[in-house]
């Protein structure tokens, strides 16, 4: 299948339709497609509020925030950042319910959406170590949407069972939690998450893939339903949003992402 | 998103009951928004005084905008004795709820944190402690044999209240050094800012502005009211009129002097 | 007697020889007479470390905090108030234990050194009311020298109980308390605390006071030495140095004071 | 009060043995001093990323100075990971205390306001807490029902190190919105800083200043370093040099490699 967008291109896309009616979305460190996803969401956000309102007035002042419906905030990026708190001010920020979605990656991931950035092997005695935990422990119990985001779907990724918990998918119920997992994006599909549950279900493959490829390389049980649709792939009208609106913005943080995948030069 | 008001709008967000935090008093009160909720005649407020009281809580003590105050001392400075203030409780016309100024900016930062308490040294042994049935001694939690500590429950505010001298276009507010501006804010659910000016520029871009300046993030609405903190004093703006806060003190040591004072600087 | 000095100048020159040695001396508001003692120290410890150095080399680059051996700091004040870290940072300082000494005062304090701010009467039920205890039920903790300032020696204020503690003079054995009050500086007397004792003790009287007068306007017992010196006026030098070095500093946060007790005009 | 050194001075407060708080990786890393810790063989040092270690953590861990490393991660950022780091915990010639971002900041608040812990949301669950001993999970202990809470002990670092554009004649330090800067060195007993430039002026004589200024209050040396913060990048003045990193990153791969970068960077 000939595609005319690149795949990160695709996955900015998918990502984007996840964060629709979120008001402030947070994006962490070294997440340029995450990053991009959520200004592209902020992009259709905004288009949505002025299709649907009046002729705004008084332009210059009439709203702070440049009048965006959707927040954006870009950790220590050079811009969309707004805080001036230190580096404490994000998870403050989150632990007051003002980040209503954010992205977490995980070398491992296992079916009750627990997730290990930390090793490989029986902790403390690692086989291999990664780079560590970050913020996860905290930020998954915190934000109400987190969304898992694996690009390389595998087994080596997608375990039965994490080697370490960096931060785990559920609690039990009397555990302050007002957050957690609701949707895993890999570089083959989309799932849901219930807590209720502790369990996954397929709820899109990407164009090209099947069911099949995507039982045969996930590590943990999860359901599937009787019909599975197909990833929305963006069309020409996203793809331009995402080249000449998304790119210059992204650019102030991630110049080389924006140039090498979505050809946005100079800025 | 921030939203830009009138002065009259931005009162009207401040219900009846609500949890009110206002800023400290030695500067930056937003005495112009003071005076519009007395003139909303808003009822029944918990004002939680960060962490001292003053001029603006005498007047909205006097004018019946108080139910509950929260507050490590009340007074009008050089000026003496907040007299509405110490009538109000002598009279037992209001609830009082005594407290020291470090617990309200740790109950504060509790909130900020979104953790349900935080523990604090001292006060043990104090009577504010005693009368305080929200607060608990407790042994060191962590066993470590630290001894009794204080445990202060998080104080989540409805509404925070105060003026600064200018925010930008997009709503980011300047705070300068004055960050419990910034805690109050984060642990409040809606912050109201009066502002001197509102400047066409972007704050965050400039590294030197951003670190005195609350991110609109934070910020509920904005109404731009020259001279919103007289007679109080504003950083760099105005020095504060000891005149006039001497002949208020004078005025509201009765009930009849308070009330002239109110129809000739607040009602009319 | 005749004096050549104000009876506020007397106190800023005894309150001052209370903080010799001190390294970092804060003042709270509405306190003009300590903040000149703790300007006034500062004054002669600079000149004390002037004395003992070398010639200094490097001048306007060797040494931050302009080369004061001691540091004063006024809450509040327009100058001489070092903090950028709002309201709370004195509290979190001294919770650091970064400032030595610090003054209160009380509209009763007791045998036990319990002090009261807040007011006369069975609490809530108040006879009569006064500002509040403002930070003293945290600061009396933490400060390892508190010195309490009450002009007014009377049986009013220094009475056998206070009517409400704002504040413990002392504390059980397990509680972290690494402050408390040290000395009793009144318009009459100079008093020292012992904690372990409960106990005052009375240290000198201030020129033309009487031990009797002391022991006649004191509400509660204290310990009497055999021999009670009296307190040091302050010497034509130390005058001067008050009104000069001293007046134009303060005039920075209490002009009114400067100008009619310490006769420093302008600035 | 603080005092005004150069480089290898200020290196030298730094004792074997040391609980030393490191800036934040993305920027304020103080290169130079870190390369002088290195040449003085300082050793068994306690380091604390603040949350998250980078190249100077990679290059003390290599060189042999760290005893401990206490961190959230630690990376390169966009050169990959950090080859020293791993090889050390992989290879268990250090002992590693794994954590999380906002737990470390939290502990170091803690300290701040002199308080023997605090309390922090999530964790529960994590195989981070069930490896800390000294972290502990308690029932709500306000007894409210709140439910189970992770509670973190104080961190105080004997040091904390910190590269900053300026200083002012009086020692006071420009941290701008870094403010995680002013919890670190509030927190700890000592603080060293390296500044590109002491500039003749008062910043706290300037309110827009004041805002993003650490008083000289906690800062206890202070050496004048152009360039301190290379080949990392500081705000406003220049930015990281990526193939500098990118090439350290492939280096560090190997023992030798390091050792060959250590040579020709660190030690000449």
């Amino acid at each position: 299948m000939t595609q005319n967008y690149a795949p990160e291109e695709f996955l900015i896309n998918a990502l984007a339709a996840e964060l629709d009616s979120v008001d402030h979305v947070a994006v962490g460190a070294l997440s340029p497609v995450p990053g991009s996803a959520a200004l592209l969401a902020q992009a259709l956000s905004d288009g949505e509020q002025e299709a649907g309102q009046e002729a705004r007035t008084g332009a210059a002042l009439s709203g702070p925030g440049q009048g965006h419906k959707m927040r954006v905030s870009i950790i220590h990026g050079d811009a969309n950042n707004p805080f001036t708190d230190g580096g404490r001010e994000l998870f403050d920020c989150a632990g007051q319910g003002r980040i209503g979605a954010f992205f977490l990656g995980g070398a491992q991931i296992d079916g009750e959406a627990n997730i290990n950035l930390l090793g490989v092997g029986p902790y403390p005695n690692l086989d291999k170590r990664f780079n560590g935990s970050f913020g996860s422990a905290y930020v998954y119990f915190v934000i109400p949407k987190i969304i898992l985001f694996a690009p390389d779907h595998s087994r080596r990724v997608l375990v039965d069972k994490v080697d370490f918990i960096s931060a785990p998918g559920t609690s039990a119920p009397d555990v302050h939690r007002p957050g957690g997992p609701k949707v895993l994006m890999t570089g083959k599909c989309v799932m849901d998450f219930d807590a209720d549950r502790k369990r996954f279900t397929l709820k899109s493959v990407h164009p090209g893939v099947t069911v099949e490829e995507v039982l045969d390389n996930t590590g943990f049980d999860f359901d599937v339903p009787e019909d599975v649709p197909e990833t929305p792939a963006p069309d020409a009208e996203r793809l331009q949003l995402i080249r000449t609106t998304v790119g210059p913005e992204i650019a102030k943080t991630y110049p080389g992402f924006a140039q090498q995948v979505l050809g946005f030069q100079g800025g | 998103m921030t939203v830009f008001e009138d002065l009259d709008t931005l009162a009207g967000h401040v219900a009846d009951g609500a949890l009110v935090a206002l800023a400290p008093e030695y500067s930056w009160v937003p005495m112009a928004l003071v005076r519009a909720l007395i003139r909303h005649k808003v009822r029944d407020l918990h004002l939680l005084c960060v962490p001292i009281g003053g001029l603006a809580a005498d007047m909205m003590i006097g004018a019946g905008v108080v139910g509950t105050l929260e507050a490590a001392a009340v007074s009008l400075g050089e000026a003496g004795p907040a007299p509405r203030f110490i009538a109000a409780v002598e009279g037992r016309t209001m609830t009082m709820r005594d407290t020291t100024c470090p617990a309200i900016h740790t109950a504060l930062q509790a909130s900020e944190k979104g953790v349900p308490f935080m523990p604090l040294s001292g006060l043990i042994g104090s009577d504010i402690t005693s009368h305080r049935d929200d607060w608990k001694v407790v042994d060191d939690p962590l066993g470590a044999g630290g001894g009794p500590i204080v445990l202060l429950p998080a104080i989540k505010p409805d509404v925070t209240l105060f003026h600064s001298p200018r925010a930008d276009r997009d709503g980011n507010v300047w705070i300068g050094r004055r960050r419990e501006l910034a805690t109050m804010a984060h642990a409040s659910a809606t912050t109201l800012v009066t502002v001197e000016t509102i400047e066409d520029r972007d704050f965050l871009a400039d590294e030197t502005m951003a670190a005195g300046t609350l991110p609109s993030l934070y910020v509920t609405a904005i109404a731009e009211v020259e001279g919103g903190a007289r007679p109080l004093g504003l950083t760099d703006c105005y020095e504060r009129d000891m005149d006039h806060i001497r002949a208020y003190g004078k005025a509201a040591k009765t009930e009849a002097g308070f009330q002239a004072y109110l129809d000739e600087h607040v009602l009319k």
